[in-house]
């Protein structure tokens, strides 16, 4: 409804949540084996739009609304994958993890390996991550490092619409269990404030985005920018701010793990110049690693200090000014950009 | 008399509750507001049971605990407006509200605080103290683990706990009908070998006997005791909330209001008249509107002390 | 005939179970050996009412169930022994045994198989099966949070579960009585609106009729049941466990052998002789030496193969 | 008893569990709001012996065998620990932390913050890492990366019968929640196959090793190798053996979170050259961050790449030969050290 808008030139563009849904739905219409669970994806259609108005067309037996039983019910989709079905299961916030963690990490992601490849887990769990609305520190954090740590599961976090439904559709039909990861902010939701690349043309038929590959939105050649998720958007303002003075190359993970590690070397390699952006906890995280990639390969590549602009090692906190101070927000993107063309 | 305390409390309360969310469009309280209109009479009902030193551990929906278990209102309105003043010098927000002198506390995870429940019963058990510790949680939380978990070790260690579910017939936009598939949740209790009890009607009074009971049990070292109050969700789980769901029961609850139903009750028995509710309302809404002024001439947390209180 | 049969599948499980152990020394079967000597019963009373598509999900202590409920015991016992003609290839190991021919998995991760089963069941609801799954913890498992919301779902959504908690009196070195509060670990079905049952007496006849009941309850559309089996753990928690921590109580459980008990009372009845029994030992040796020959005589998996199945 | 070894001087030699139950043992003498609590800590004293004897000194009210329910007696600790007392509670496999998870970092790690101070948690949560032993995967790992990830925790990770002891103590003092990850190879048990590092000398009295400061056990120039628990032990006995040929300095973290970075940088200003040795999976973990920590000050003190000898992205395999082959073993860091020396 209100999510899609005709451009002049006619493309098609929807909010994330939408493309999302949409992603969900054209794979559930084309197999019978798909289903989603979680906490209010039914008539409330996922309390970040994930799932809107999916329970219309399929109905409450294949958009399922659960008791608040994670362990319970992403085990049930564990099960359920086990046996040939392929469930979407939600979890609301990421932040409720550890409530289930168990069944994600010692369950989910490690089932195939252990049976030597005799099982497979076909399942996607998707869950909302990120801050930026004062919803303090047990509702507003990314934790992808977390789970990117753990082998056996992939890890997807779109920033874009577009992104987002081809990234949905890869996780439904790959054999593995996908974390798939929006953040609040790219949703498009019309209940917050959003960054206009938030809606943007999505195609309509159904296609992938594979998994396990980055995207260079913003070639540059002085400066490599790598990031993920809602920050891409922020990081895409300031790299066409800068544009004339600074070549700023975005380069936009959109998968977690495995890690592109071939796109970081290749722009790095050419830039010799490394910020790299996470919304993300800063310690022991995605940042090191992207940092590890290159030094395993030849330190000698950075020409200077990497900058991170991550989230510092603190929990969320409420207050905005707090929070706002703690997020990577375009301010500190352009002043990690500007300190590493100065080195 | 009793009784008028009581109705003046849950009057303030539920001014208290109601006050904050009119302001949430203006920006100055941010993030998620789940407030407990129609809740009221579990709270007052149970901490009219309680002491100072007695403890609770609230859900996601705290506020009618936290006044009516005696946290000072301007701390706590501080804190819900982000400012140094707060509970938590704004770092925790309104679902993170700890009141060490009230031993007071909540949190943002459903059914969590069961199992803090049990330790803080521990620790008064250990210190040879009397004080009893209830852990809170909503009808929709008590299908968690942990609140099972939290059941079965207060049980077997025959502690000073007590376990309320708030029943509000609504876990955000799921029917507890479609989620639980006992009706009376207190038949839990004999699963853990302790007593437990469904209080109907939503009624301080009957609300207020068998938490007595409860508390009185766990404070006199007889154990833990599980309650289900059976009790009203007014407004939608969080502002902002619709509640498109919900169709013609919402209405029919909002006849329910237990604070009218009460008022009209003592009226009809003649405690109350209108002179007397013009008062207690008036009273509570200064009190309300000075907790938000004393918040508001409050500072906000310095961005440069970002990385405070990560580690004592 | 019937119970014939049954007696020959408890000794050759019995034997089977018994067989690693000795060889752990020897270093060919490496880390933890749980084996569940005394719980046969439970094993083959629960599995002579399952078929092929009929699924378990079984704890750390898995042996006993796979054999009943058909795992190869070629396979599994060439995973035990880290071969790659074992179940996993040698990745899993005795905790984690997967045959999906018999839809077969265990965890070494206590009550967590509760939910997966109710997932299996989802699953075969909605391909119009009408397999049923099964889940198997222990008494000790039976207190971990994810049971109990496996139980939940299981009965909100009606579905073809079974719930079996394998009660040997002891979690380790922690004894029922200081784990769990009531005597009768089956009323916690009532907890969830379903039928439970405790069977008493370890005694393979009783529990096949109760597994009889539960099996055809879910395989007939009546949803999930709770069974708890009283049964004994005649070895130690793990293979090297001295059970110091048992006392007398250990030297009383050994007297109940449940194979030497049902061996006599089939003996008693003139349905066993000594060439009888001594034929089913032979067979039952015989098949258990031929599977640990063939995992001895199958190949270790390479290093260079590390990374493979991370995944598919 | 078979713990204790009188060395020919005198000095007194134990296992590191006997160490750690001597720690406990002394702050529970003089502090009575600390207990312990964890399944099978009671007469059986800890799976892996961290609690042996402790019930027979100090009985089952305050050494206390919990049901099978960590969610629930980790949250006790929290409620105990927030009403003054001091918790030690056992996770017996660090491998269960998914049931629990919830607990431990959404509560233990961070109420003192959402709390702006005003609540303190002071409480140790111990627990059993690594692997060796065919224990596969859900029994195998060390995990500190995890919750280093994440704000709040101090976690620690002894790699010796001394330090553990007195980082045992340390952590029972320290205000806030430590999580004391003890390796099982490096307790010195009866049952397991060990180093002989895993039984040393042991002040009688209580002493502490501060939380936050990395030991140098093994001073060198050319090549620094960042090390931590178990695998210390490892890089030890290489450094040794290369003693005259290559002069390596080995840095034992003793502490991951908060990390001493300026011991690293430190060594590696000195050196330029850095191998880390982590038993915890190599991606988003330590070994990043290490990386990291150099980066962000400097990349060009690194002159060769950076050898990582970590836990490859791979569940633990069951099989020995598997397993051995993924650990980081004597002859891969000897490897990594020469590998190092070469560029
Ligand atoms: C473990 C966990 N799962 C999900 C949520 C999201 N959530 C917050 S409140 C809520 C509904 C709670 O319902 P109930 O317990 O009945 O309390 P009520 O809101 O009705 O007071 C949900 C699902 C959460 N906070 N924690
Ligand atoms: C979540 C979790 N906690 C702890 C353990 C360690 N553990 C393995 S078996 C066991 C005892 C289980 O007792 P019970 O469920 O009665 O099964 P039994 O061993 O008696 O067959 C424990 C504590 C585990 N595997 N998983
Ligand atoms: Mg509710
Ligand atoms: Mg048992």
């Amino acid at each position: 409804m209100t999510a899609t808008v005709e451009t002049a030139t006619g493309q098609r563009r929807l909010t994330t949540a939408k493309a999302i849904s949409e992603g969900i739905a054209q794979e559930m219409r084309v197999n019978p084996d798909v289903f989603v669970m979680g906490e209010d994806v039914g008539p409330y259609g996922g309390i970040f739009g994930s799932t809107g108005g999916l329970i219309d067309e399929f109905g409450p037996k294949r958009i399922i609304d659960t008791p608040i039983s994670e362990t319970g019910f992403i085990g049930a989709g564990i099960g359920a994958a086990t046996e040939g079905m392929r469930p979407i299961v939600e979890l609301m916030f990421v932040d409720f993890f550890g409530v289930a963690m168990d069944q994600i990490y010692n369950h989910m992601a490690k089932i195939h390996f252990e049976s030597g490849g005799n099982v497979k887990v076909p399942m996607v769990l998707m869950t909302a991550v990120g801050g930026g609305y004062s919803d303090a520190a047990q509702h507003s954090q990314c934790l992808w490092a977390t789970f990117a740590h753990m082998p056996g599961l992939k890890v997807v976090a779109p920033s874009n619409p577009h992104d987002a439904k081809g990234l949905m559709i890869a996780a439904i039909r790959d054999d593995n269990p996908v974390l798939f990861m929006f953040h609040k902010g790219v949703m498009g939701l019309p209940w917050m404030a959003k960054n206009p690349r938030s809606i943007g043309p999505v195609p309509e038929e159904a296609y992938e985005v594979p998994i396990g590959k980055a995207a260079v939105p913003h070639p540059g050649t002085d400066v490599t920018v790598v990031s993920v998720s809602m920050s891409v958007q922020h990081c895409l303002d300031v790299a066409e701010s800068l544009e004339g003075k600074v070549s700023v190359e975005v380069l936009d993970l959109r998968t977690i793990a495995p890690l592109d590690r071939e796109a970081i070397l290749a722009s790095v390699s050419k830039t010799g110049r490394l910020v790299i952006v996470d919304e993300d906890y800063r310690s022991f995280g995605l940042s090191g690693e992207v940092v590890a990639t290159i030094t395993d390969h030849d330190p000698r590549l950075l020409k200077v200090p990497v900058q991170r602009v991550a989230y510092p090692d603190v929990p969320v906190p409420y207050a905005r000014g707090l929070e706002y101070a703690a997020l990577p927000t375009r301010d500190k993107i352009e002043a990690a950009i500007m300190q590493a063309m100065k080195g | 008399m009793r009784i008028r305390t009581y109705e003046a409390t849950i009057q303030q309360h539920y001014h208290a509750d109601k006050k904050p969310a009119w302001d949430i469009g203006a920006g100055l309280i941010p993030g998620e507001m789940h407030l407990a209109a129609g809740q009221e009479p579990v709270a007052v009902g149970l901490c009219a049971n309680l002491r100072d030193d007695d403890a609770i551990t609230a859900p996601h929906r705290p506020h009618h605990l936290a006044l009516a278990k005696g946290v000072d209102m301007q701390a706590m309105t501080a804190e819900i407006y982000g400012r140094t003043t707060g509970l938590g010098k704004g770092r925790g927000g309104h679902m993170h509200l700890f009141d060490p002198s009230q031993h007071f506390s909540c949190s943002g995870i459903i059914a969590e605080g069961m199992p803090v429940a049990v330790g803080q019963a521990m620790a008064f058990r250990h210190k040879g103290l009397d004080s009893v510790a209830v852990g809170v949680a909503g009808e929709g939380a008590a299908n968690q683990g942990a609140f099972y978990e939290a059941m079965n070790l207060a049980s077997i260690w025959s502690l000073p706990v007590v376990f309320i579910v708030e029943d509000n017939d609504w876990a955000i936009s799921v029917p507890r009908d479609s989620a639980t598939p006992v009706k009376d949740g207190s038949v839990r209790a004999s699963a853990f070998g302790m007593p437990g009890e469904r209080v109907e009607g939503n009624d301080v009074e009957r609300i207020y006997e068998a938490c007595k009971r409860a508390v009185e049990r766990a404070r006199g070292g007889g154990g833990p005791t599980l309650l289900e109050v059976h009790t009203v969700r007014l407004w939608g789980h969080f502002e902002g909330d619709a509640q498109a769901y919900r169709g013609e029961e919402l209405a029919e609850k909002q006849q329910q209001d237990p604070i009218a139903l009460y008022e009209a009750r003592l009226r009809a028995d003649g405690l109350l008249d209108d002179a007397a509710v013009a008062e207690i309302a008036a009273t509570a809404q200064a009190e309300v509107d000075a907790a938000i002024a004393f918040a508001l001439a409050s500072p906000e947390p310095s961005p440069a002390d970002l990385l405070q209180y990560v580690y004592a």
